[in-house]
């Protein structure tokens, strides 16, 4: 059964100075425990179709459902975990507190509460700020204390938007690499926003590609890697295939700027 | 020659209590001792006598209590002359509380005027042994506002009324004389003197001021006699100063005859047992008196003696 | 419509209440009335009466707008009964004590947030400035100004401008300090000078902060010169009006001119609305 | 001539107060304030004997002093009267309705549309045209104080609260959004925490406000305490030196109500950048 | 000359739970004409050190000298171009307004202004949108606005706190591709942050490789490329050998965590 699927979906805004395209006509679907990687310039709606997927948007026309619900169905169920570009955490509340922020609302027992914490801080190698406030941490220390918040609930379907975006390669290869393995555990489903072509080459099991004015997509390609994926897999042949093939269709995507 | 220029500070809004200054005014009386006069309407805010050392006015008209708290704060004001003869102060209560008499107020909430008002009514009490702490065996004094809600709304059993003003808002507001008891400072013996007029000591070493206060005192007393002979034309003359445009008719015209019974008797003159009254009482103020001596060189004649030569 | 709907709706209400309320207020003396006149009162005959009173505890909405509407289109705006004219009095002191007292307080915010001395001198006094009770001290300023010869409008404008520097000063204290961290860099990093971040940087990013201000300040220079206006000889303007309608206990007389005072205040508030957002707008500020 | 006597009295405290303002001490900011303070003073004393202002206008801060401490109990009376009676419960009252009205109108634009204009319409109202009016509906003592404290404070406190409900960003109603958080916990987790510097905001303005609210009031009517029944009296006695001792009461308690309501705002928003600087 | 020097300089932040070493005895040279990569795990003090280069952090210890004067001193000389993590437009001005405003304060006359912001947006690939508001930009594109922004005025000395972490790979190929060129047609010196480590070797003349806790340089690895690079450069022997090197000495400064 098809987790996400959306039929023709379009999304328009209403600015000052006219009508901006964000998605046009867009047609996709996400199996279950499907990882797929949206990558295409900036301003090509990428964020925009994540957030029609977690309801926080509304298509002008088309159809999108979610395990057979509208989003806004499945948002009510807690269907989602949400990474946002930026951070967003709470000033008033320590590191600690913001992961556990979405678990007091979801109503998980305290106990539990605090083990899930300790995991995910561990998770993204934040044991030692737990205790810190937001404003006392590093740009991409946010981002990282940002990912532990959305992985705590463990909710079946992950959307990250460009989580990964702000942190050194060592990290983000680990983070990489565990993310690999929570997803291979749970078979979640993942919709993943990146720029960077490995990335979504090494994480994926289908990557679309889009463009932008009016953003669409542009190609999905499905990935023909193992499930099972050592980092060293970016040195295969197949890998690199990929990504030759990425980018081309990236540059395909610009060739009309 | 140039007219002499005078500014004189009112203690109240422009109203028929100072009908003998806006006739005096109006029909040319300063005009014609070569005056040329300034009226300033004054308010509950106002206290004349600051006005006065604020060198804001020549003269003022103000109570004889508040001119001789000044003189003993150090402030050199003298009488010079005392239009008002009789006092309007009153204690206005409702029948239906049971008071009769001034025995009566034991346990009873009165309204009371501060603002320096209040030494009459605590010389008053004193006399009566009544105390004023708002304990059973005294009275519950509340400080009044300027109208005479706090009656009409029953929050006071008393409240102090002029004669003049204040006791006809109470009729106009709809109850009639027989729903009323009224207590007359005046009858109570423990009036003081109310309107008169008072300079710095110094303008009276100024000889042009002299003559100009001389000249002043003449043509006012002239008004008030024209006021108390035509009251309805001394209200209308009234009506036409107010610039708040509030006033009425009605209330105006009663205003200048209630004022004219508080005038008659007085040819402008300070009469010294009067003043004594004045003095005892203020001195017999209970705990807190507004002087605690006997002044000294309060008022002079100079300027009567020489404007009704 | 989507904005006067409302607005109606809660007038409707609060008018019903409003009629409740009066009949509830003004029954008591009502009922006095009929017992001193020996006559009984049967409930239609008791809620017309308090309809009507002289001196009513609350007026009925209806008294109001007729004392309303006779202080406005009853006679010649410039007659003494006018409370247009008497409007025109108060407004005139309202903008010149809002216009002296809102420079006043723009410039020494601008000191306080360039200089730590004046921060730690004058903050302080400016909040206790504010805690002395006006109404006690606008005589004593009424008084100094007359006796230094100045009398009229000017007096009224300083109380209103001391009422309504206030939270000028502390709306735009907070403004010219909302350039966060990296924006003040930038500024450094290019080397600008105290003036170019001034000008650059911290007003218009204050702008929003400072209008948000200038609406209450234009309030409260209102309530300045209306509280001005009672000792200032008890004269002409909305303030004189208020305090004589309380001497003669003319109750609807009061309504009336409090309710052409808050009109007053509504239409400035209005009017700096309306400036505030032609200012965000071109600025793009507004989105 | 008279100004030379002046210059010697103002460039040595101020060149002290440049000098302390280097310092970050908190010593400093003690103590920069009250050297200004006493600045001010003795100018005020100066000019008092020099230009031989009369006491009836305008006494010497020396006489002032006199008599606030000759009047330690008086004034103790008043202040009981007129600030923890009238205005700090009037502006308990009106702060808890005001973020109350402003929790209820949250949900409903409606009524936020409708409210909030004819709010800013009553917030204009004078405080000296309604103060007659509560007195009569209130009585004399301090409820009617209160009363005027609850009006006069009532709608800064709405308007600020409102706005702070309103003042989340989207990053962060997207997100509670997503989690599908209930009105209720987004309320109580991420929108109350939010408008706190909003509401304080509103807080701080109204502690000046309660206080004036309180003392005008009483030149309406009132028993025979309290600070606004004092200074009315004292004036009519010309009694300057005692009226000035009541508005140091008033501006004592004020800065320090201002003080404490200011200090718990640091304590609740120390994560707000203006706290972190 | 050594337009930058650093010897022995530390930097500890004070704050409410204990110091934090930012910066622990760094000592750096970078030469006239350089392209100075820095590259590190989040939190180890590369925006610390970037700061510290352009006066707006002072030395707890530790001297730095920059063209033989204080950063200071540089800074009143306007010798900087500074671009911050973030974009930090100011939404009240338009892209083309906001690019002018340091032009602005630097006394340029209007008609150089004008041409120097057509330039600098023709560059970043922002033509069209000199008369849009902030807001109105997607995330990349308001970066884009900043880079221009720094680049407009012709500072000596450009400091770059990750310019393109917020940028898909097409432009920021462009745009490193840009920079380069601007580089060797202009002699600047440039100091780069960055986490990624094909960027840093592509572009840089050296390679400072930072570590955290406290935030101390571990390597600084000199480029043996040619200073023309072509983009395929990156498939060269040199080019992978180099990368190896760095991401090594990346996971040594891990190895401690
Ligand atoms: N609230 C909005 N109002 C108007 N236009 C918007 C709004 N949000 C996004 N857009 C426009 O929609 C388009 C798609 O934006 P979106 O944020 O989805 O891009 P993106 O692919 O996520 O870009 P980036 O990689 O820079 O984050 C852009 O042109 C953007 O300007
Ligand atoms: N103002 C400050 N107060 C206290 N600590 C700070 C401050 N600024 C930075 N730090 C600390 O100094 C260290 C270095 O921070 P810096 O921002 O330089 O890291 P960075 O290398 O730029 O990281 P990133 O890649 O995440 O941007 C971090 O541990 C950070 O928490
Ligand atoms: C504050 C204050 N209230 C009442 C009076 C008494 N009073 C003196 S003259 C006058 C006008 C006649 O109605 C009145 C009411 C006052 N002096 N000050
Ligand atoms: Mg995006
Ligand atoms: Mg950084």
């Amino acid at each position: 059964m098809s987790v996400i699927e959306a039929k023709g979906v379009n999304l328009t805004f209403q600015t000052r100075d006219g009508p901006v395209h964000a998605l046009k006509d867009v047609n996709l679907s996400i199996e279950k425990g499907d990882f797929v990687s949206f990558i295409g310039p900036s301003g090509c709606g990428k964020t925009t179709f994540l957030r029609t997927m977690a309801a926080l948007e509304t298509p002008s026309s088309g159809v999108l459902s979610v395990n057979g619900m509208t989003p806004d169905q499945a948002r009510q169920r807690r269907a989602y975990g949400y990474v946002f570009q930026a951070p967003g955490l709470y000033p008033w509340r320590t590191i600690s507190r913001n992961i556990a922020l979405p678990l007091e609302i979801m109503g998980f027992s305290k106990a539990d509460r605090q083990q899930r914490v300790a995991r995910v801080l561990d998770l993204v190698e934040l044991s030692a700020f737990g205790g810190k406030f937001p404003w006392q941490l590093s740009g991409g220390m946010q981002q990282r204390a940002s990912i532990a918040r959305a992985l705590a609930f463990d909710a079946d379907i992950l959307l990250m938007d460009e989580p990964f975006g702000a942190l050194d390669e060592i990290v983000r290869d680990r983070l990489n690499e565990a993310l690999l393995e929570l997803w291979q555990k749970t078979g979640k489903t993942i919709a993943f926003v990146t720029h960077s072509i490995p990335e979504a080459v090494y994480l994926s099991t289908k990557i679309v590609v889009m463009s932008p004015r009016p953003g669409r997509i542009t190609r999905v390609i499905d990935s023909s890697l193992p499930r099972e994926r050592p980092l060293d897999i970016r040195d295969s042949e197949d890998f690199i295939r990929l990504s030759h093939e990425v980018r081309d269709a990236l540059r395909e995507g610009h060739g009309d700027d | 020659q140039d007219a002499l220029p005078l500014t004189v500070q009112l203690k109240w809004v422009t109203q028929a209590q100072f009908d003998g200054y806006y006739v005096a005014q109006d029909k040319g009386f300063y005009e014609e001792e070569g005056l040329n006069v300034t009226i300033k309407p004054g308010g509950p805010d106002i206290a004349p006598v600051q006005v006065l050392a604020g060198g804001g006015a020549d003269v003022v008209v103000e109570w004889m209590p508040a001119a001789l708290a000044a003189r003993e704060k150090g402030l050199a004001i003298v009488n010079i002359a005392q239009p008002f003869k009789k006092s309007g102060m009153m204690l206005t209560c409702r029948k239906e509380t049971g008071i009769t008499s001034p025995a009566d107020f034991k346990g009873k909430t009165l309204g009371v005027w501060f603002s320096g008002n209040e030494y009459p009514f605590l010389s008053w009490m004193n006399t009566l042994g009544l105390k004023t702490d708002g304990g059973p065996e005294g009275v519950t004094v509340l400080k009044q506002g300027f109208n005479v809600d706090p009656l009409l709304q029953k929050q006071a059993d008393c409240i102090s009324t002029m004669t003049y003003n204040e006791y006809g808002q109470v009729l106009d507001a709809g109850l009639s004389p027989e729903d009323l008891v009224t207590f007359k400072y005046d009858e109570q013996g423990v009036s003081t003197l109310e309107d008169g007029l008072y300079v710095l000591e110094p303008t009276l070493q100024d000889k042009d001021k002299v003559t100009a206060l001389v000249r002043f005192v003449r043509a006012t007393m002239k008004g008030f006699e024209y006021a108390a002979a035509n009251p309805k034309e001394a209200a209308d003359i009234v009506l036409e100063n107010d610039e708040t445009g509030a006033q009425t008719e009605a209330h105006q015209l009663r205003m200048a005859e209630e004022v004219a019974k508080l005038t008659e008797g007085s040819t402008g003159v300070l009469d010294p047992a009067d003043y004594q009254r004045t003095v005892d009482t203020l001195l017999s103020g209970g705990s807190d008196p507004v002087i605690t001596k006997a002044p000294e060189g309060a008022y002079v004649t100079m300027i009567t003696d020489r404007a009704f030569d | 419509m989507r904005r006067v709907l409302p607005v109606l709706s809660v007038l409707l209400a609060i008018v019903l209440v409003w009629y409740a309320a009066a009949v509830l207020m003004n029954a008591p003396w009502a009922r006095d009335q009929a017992a001193r006149a020996g006559q009984d009162l049967p409930l239609p005959a008791l809620i017309a009466a308090t309809m009507v009173q002289d001196r009513p505890v609350l007026p009925a909405p209806h008294q109001v707008a007729k004392g309303l509407w006779d202080g406005i289109a009853g006679q010649k705006i410039t007659s003494k009964r006018s409370l247009v004219w008497h409007g025109w009095v108060t407004l005139s002191a309202t903008l010149a004590g809002f216009a002296i007292g809102a420079l006043a307080g723009i410039a020494l915010a601008t000191a306080i947030v360039h200089s730590r001395v004046m921060e730690l001198s004058m903050m302080p006094w400016a909040i206790a400035s504010q805690t002395v009770p006006i109404l006690a001290i606008a005589p004593m300023v009424i008084v100094v100004f007359a006796s230094a010869g100045v009398t009229g409008l000017i007096p009224k404008a300083m109380i209103s401008a001391w009422l309504s520097f206030f939270p000028v000063l502390v709306g735009m204290v907070k403004g010219l300090r909302t350039p966060d961290a990296m924006q003040m860099d930038l500024m450094r990093s290019w080397s600008a000078s105290r003036a170019q971040t001034f000008w650059r940087l911290r007003l218009p990013s204050a702008l929003p902060y400072l209008f948000a201000s200038l609406k209450v300040a234009v309030a409260a220079a209102l309530v300045g010169t209306i509280v001005g206006e009672l000792p200032a000889g008890a004269t002409a303007g909305l303030g004189a009006r208020l305090l004589s309608g309380s001497y003669y206990g003319q109750t609807v007389q009061i309504w009336a001119a409090l309710f052409a005072a808050a009109g007053l205040a509504a239409v400035l508030v209005a009017a700096i609305g309306a400036i505030e957002r032609l200012t965000l707008h071109r600025m793009g500020l507004a989105r | 001539m008279m100004l030379l006597p002046l210059a010697m009295i103002l460039l040595p405290p101020l060149a002290l107060n440049i000098w302390l303002a280097r310092s970050p001490s908190p010593v400093a900011r003690v103590l920069i304030p009250v050297i200004f303070g006493a600045t001010l003073l003795a100018v005020w004393e100066y000019a008092v004997g020099a230009f031989g202002i009369p006491a009836v206008i305008l006494p010497a801060p020396s006489a002032i002093g006199a008599s606030f401490a000759a009047n330690i109990p008086l004034l103790w009376g008043d202040f009981v009267q007129t600030i923890l009676k009238g205005a700090l419960s009037g502006w308990l009252i009106g702060a808890t309705l005001a973020v109350a009205v402003a929790v209820l109108i949250d949900r409903s634009p409606f009524l936020q549309r409708g409210l909030l204009p004819i709010g800013n319409f009553v917030a204009a109202l004078p405080i000296v045209g309604i103060a007659p009016i509560l007195v009569m509906w209130f009585g004399f003592d301090w409820q009617s104080k209160a009363a005027v404290v609850v009006v006069m404070v009532f709608f800064p406190i709405l308007v600020n609260m409102v706005e702070g409900l309103k003042a989340t960003d989207a990053l962060a109603r997207d997100q509670i959004a997503a989690w599908g958080a209930s009105y209720g916990q987004a309320l109580v987790k991420l929108r109350l925490p939010h408008a706190m510097p909003f509401l304080f905001n509103g807080l701080k303005i109204t502690t000046t406000l309660a206080l004036i609210g309180a003392i005008v009031a009483e030149f309406f009517g009132s028993p025979t305490r309290g600070m606004g029944f004092r200074i009315s009296t004292a004036v009519g006695q010309l009694n300057m030196a005692l009226v000035w001792a009541e508005i140091l009461v008033a501006a004592l308690a004020g800065t320090a109500f201002y003080g404490i309501v200011a200090l718990i705002e640091r304590r609740v928003t120390f994560w707000h950048p203006s706290a972190r600087r």
